[in-house]
């Protein structure tokens, strides 16, 4: 029996497949369809601070072997969260990430001292949302940001955290540094990469805000080589993801520096794809007669 | 568990150059299978998932009625008896079905399918079930509407040799002559807001099935939603597939 | 009959229709299969001072929907392309945009020079090549680099200047708008997108860089998003590109805001690619009455 | 212009579980057809094209062989007598036939596909042409060897029946033997490697079908490079779409 388990720099995953904030809700809905136990983790459906409606219009473009969407962080608030879904997901084995999403870096903290006193094993920082103070760029694009938001919630929060990084950038591995220096204690990535789509018999852009966040395989080639910058520049472990649809897809981010990998968009081509996955992942240890997953990390 | 695996393709039929059937068997996995649900079904050509209604179920098979629009649906169209077809499902609300009253079964197009479905389920059970079926061009799965319907109306945009107009006009005379208990209603957008708008206005019950892209197909991504009134002013997202995708037309917001 | 000609800022095409560089060689293999006659355009092979052999190992990898290349500009040199291909692509009636790249500004400074005096009717700065000096970032990265590259490009030669934007940036509309403020009379994007593959049974990346550039449909929305940027920041027109393999690609890419486009991977999965989307191009003006193609750019 | 479009599929075998073949006309704007030419094929899964040597050519139909690899090949064996497959080709240069003379046709898995082409073309030319095929496991398409080469020598690395083991130990036999005027060559890298240094070795002309990723297929976009001698030190990046698929075993550096 190969030894999967890996370890994020004090959160335990029994294995290294996870799935990916906002492609698996609470992970209500897909417990029908998959035994959540086999899962390493969910990273939750991003959550604020109040419960929030989501964006209007069309949330969804399909693209080539990719989906751009605008869903707008729909979601019930952190305490509806710490509720009903806590509870919930605590009746499997699995870790609970909470992703959380805020328009101020005061939102961040007050979301991050809230879950301190929760039943949560990792707070994920989702610093691609647009900063409302900052004019609507993402936090996660400017430097200074990163550093600021990524201080201030370590002081909020003794708790495991992992700092989600944003793909639109010119350079991530100066961003990977600042959270890594800031005492994130791991990395995710990639989020979407900033898209659009245009219904040309309409003649206007498909979702209500234009720019939706690209997902899918499509990203792929994108994402693996920003987890191999990120890996050949920090020392904290990587949480890999971007387009993840096979066991196959796993190991190539495992090889690039990923110690775990979740999906996302995946999820919605099968709903028993981390399972699928998690199986390649064995066959593949098997195969060229590795003992663990973490042998995988970055063994190019 | 809910049901999520391949299918084996015992049927297919053309129906039109568009348009197909294709018959699966119906396994006990899948539970009881509603009017109104659908099945998600995987193409090799598409990241995504395809949602397709049920048109005909029985306890041994199902039936799905399929029109050509693009890369998925090409794909599935080339699908042949003995190939194997991925699909999760049934997945929805499903029709509300209405017993001992007189319906009104209002259709489009493709949103023919699920009527269907729908129209063999309410028949037996009701008073009286009359159909307005309006096609752009010429008609298809009309069989069973126009053998049992107690009144079945065909309307064409094109001069295809049936009433030439939209649905519109046949339904609000029928509204006048008729007290209906409820309208099911399923076709294009424009149709489903043409509909909900007339009986809204009528004050008739109106169960729409409505349609919007879909990602998950589980209620997972919230990518599908449906503007719902809440209270007098607001207004909620709802899941298009979870729950609905059929929603009463006095309940939806259409916007634009 | 529809007007399909374009206006580039002074560059006047018959149609909106070209050839992205480094997919289309010199037009000569594709003469083959397509009269060249219907391209409004052919960007040409980046072209370098002195020939290049290209990068060693494997050159392409296939990704959902897309590819990565490597070829590391193998071409015969500025002075075999004026005597070999000029000649040859003068038989059609198109326009010539000679697609130049450098290590140093210096070089760039050369080509557009030598250039100038030859018969070609645009000059297009490819600056997503790794700048040799500014130890391997590719120059269009860094805005002051861009600065300083247009200027001087601008300085050397009285040709038509596209300046070609790479999409691997954080904000590209500064980018743009210094390249307009410079003297570029056109602005063509996007380059390939940043990616890597790895080969999981070597357990090696599959280019012998690591990094390749990223094309085809995969990466569609995202050069709509960016193309959309650009347009709201610049009012010298768009050359768009990036994924177009359909007429309906094509008229998203103008409703985003480019005059015209280049089709690149496009070519690889139809050498008929570029007469279908004209003819796709002419359905959609007829179907929605417009009356030149002009009046499709940015309308949305 | 050179053939780019749709050909109809008029007949297709499956010749074990994953290699099958398909026929479709020759028609007169393909030209003639070389062995070791091959053909660019669409496939619906996949962004780019497939390249397929011909296997058989007469003036009337062509043949391919195709072993199912991955998502291009999957759907390629899913095609059916009477679909449509779009091609283009012929491309590459192709063997160079040499005519009465004593050659040795060396091949391995699917790479025997693009030597039946040749085989049939140099086997009535010459005055004697020995055969040796190495499969992994069960061989396919060896009739035609089998029945009227001079020698015909079958090994396999599973038990299957036949000689166990690779080419390379008949190969150093037989150049020991006969003394051949040209070598073909085509399967998978490694082989072509072993065979190309055993016959520089012995100073044997060698033709190798090689293979490489490929974009274009026209020599238009330089993905397909092979590294070529040139001069004593030199060496030039070739297209294997182009100026290959086929090189003299003396002119290729194989690297790593
Ligand atoms: C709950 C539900 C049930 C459905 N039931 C059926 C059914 O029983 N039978 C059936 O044939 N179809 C049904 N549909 C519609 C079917 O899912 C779509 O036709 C299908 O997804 C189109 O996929 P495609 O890949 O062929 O087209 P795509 O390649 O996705 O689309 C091609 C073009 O058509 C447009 N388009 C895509 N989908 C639609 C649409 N739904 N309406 C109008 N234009 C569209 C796109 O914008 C695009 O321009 C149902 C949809 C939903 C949401
Ligand atoms: C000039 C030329 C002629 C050819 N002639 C024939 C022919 O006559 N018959 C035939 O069956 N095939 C032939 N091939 C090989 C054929 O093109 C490939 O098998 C095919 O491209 C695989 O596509 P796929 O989509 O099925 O697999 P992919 O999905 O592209 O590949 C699946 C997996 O296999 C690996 N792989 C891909 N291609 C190859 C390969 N060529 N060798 C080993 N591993 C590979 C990939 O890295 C990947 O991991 C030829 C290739 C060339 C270059
Ligand atoms: C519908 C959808 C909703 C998402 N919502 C969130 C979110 O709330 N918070 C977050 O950090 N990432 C969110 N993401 C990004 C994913 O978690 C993931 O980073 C990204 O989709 C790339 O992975 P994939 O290609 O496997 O989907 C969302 C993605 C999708 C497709
Ligand atoms: C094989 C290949 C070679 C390329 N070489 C060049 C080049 O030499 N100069 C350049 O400016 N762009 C080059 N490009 C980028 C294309 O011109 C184009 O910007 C990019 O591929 C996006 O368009 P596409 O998705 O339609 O291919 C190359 C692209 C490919 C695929
Ligand atoms: S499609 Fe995902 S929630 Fe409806
Ligand atoms: S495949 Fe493009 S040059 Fe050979």
């Amino acid at each position: 029996m190969h030894n999967l388990s890996v370890n994020l720099n004090g959160l335990i995953l029994k294995n290294p497949i996870t799935v990916a904030s906002g492609t698996y809700g609470f992970g209500r809905e897909y417990a029908d369809y998959m035994d959540l136990n086999q899962l390493g983790a969910i990273s939750v459906k991003g959550i604020t601070l109040e419960p929030r409606e989501g964006n209007g219009g069309i949330r969804i473009v399909e693209t080539p072997m990719g989906m751009l969407n605008s869903v707008g962080l729909q979601n019930p608030g952190v305490h509806a969260f710490i509720k009903n879904e806590i509870p919930f997901l605590r009746q499997f084995d699995l870790k609970i990430i909470a992703n959380i999403n805020g328009n101020t870096i005061e939102e961040y903290c007050e979301m991050a001292e809230i879950l301190s006193g929760e039943d949560v094993d990792s707070i994920e920082l989702n610093i691609s949302c647009p900063n409302v103070k900052n004019g609507g760029v993402a936090f996660g694009t400017d430097p200074n940001v990163v550093k600021e938001v990524v201080r201030r919630v370590r002081k909020s929060t003794t708790k495991h955290l992992i700092v989600k990084l944003s793909p639109n950038v010119t350079d991530i591995k100066p961003i990977a540094k600042i959270a890594e220096d800031e005492g994130a204690d791991c990395i995710s990535l990639i989020n979407t990469v900033s898209g659009m789509g245009i219904d040309i018999h309409k003649r206007k852009m498909i979702l209500e805000r234009g720019v939706g966040g690209l997902s899918g395989p499509a990203i792929k080639p994108i994402a693996i080589k920003l987890v191999h910058d990120v890996y050949k520049t920090v020392k904290i472990p990587i949480l890999g993801m971007g387009g993840i649809i096979s066991g196959e897809d796993a190991i190539e981010f495992m090889l690039a520096g990923a110690t775990a990998v979740a999906i996302g968009t995946g999820n919605f081509t099968d709903p028993k794809l981390p399972e699928k996955v998690l199986k390649g992942m064995y066959q593949y240890l098997e195969t060229y007669k590795f003992e663990n997953a973490h042998a995988l990390v970055g063994n190019i | 568990m809910k049901f999520s695996d391949q299918v084996k393709i015992i049927d297919k039929q053309t129906i039109q150059e568009d348009v197909f059937t294709i018959t699966f068997d119906h396994v006990p996995e899948m539970g009881l299978v509603k009017p109104g649900q659908f099945f998600n079904v995987a193409c090799d050509t598409t990241l995504l998932r395809r949602p397709i209604s049920v048109c005909e179920v029985t306890p041994t098979s199902i039936v799905l009625a399929i029109k050509v629009i693009g890369k998925g649906t090409a794909f599935l169209s080339k699908l042949r008896v003995g190939d194997q077809m991925e699909i999760m499902g049934p997945l929805g609300n499903g029709f509300d079905l209405v017993e001992d009253s007189k319906v009104l079964v209002v259709g489009g197009g493709i949103g023919v399918a699920p009527l269907k479905a729908l129209f063999e389920a309410i028949k037996p059970k009701n008073i009286s079930t009359d159909v307005i079926i309006g096609f752009r061009d010429q008609p298809y799965l009309l069989e069973a509407f126009q053998s049992s319907a107690d009144r079945c109306t065909v309307v064409s945009e094109t001069d295809a040799g049936y009433l030439k107009g939209y649905v519109s006009e046949p339904l609000r005379a029928h509204l006048e002559e008729t007290q209906y208990d409820m309208v099911y209603v399923c076709g294009p957008l424009p149709m489903l807001k043409a509909v909900a708008h007339i009986c809204n206005e009528k004050k008739v019950n109106a169960q729409l099935l409505m349609e919007e892209k879909m990602a998950c197909g589980v209620g997972a991504c919230l990518v599908c939603t449906c503007k719902i009134k809440e209270g007098d002013f607001g207004f909620k997202h709802k899941r298009m597939c979870v729950e609905g995708p059929m929603f009463y037309a006095s309940e939806v917001i259409f916007d634009a």
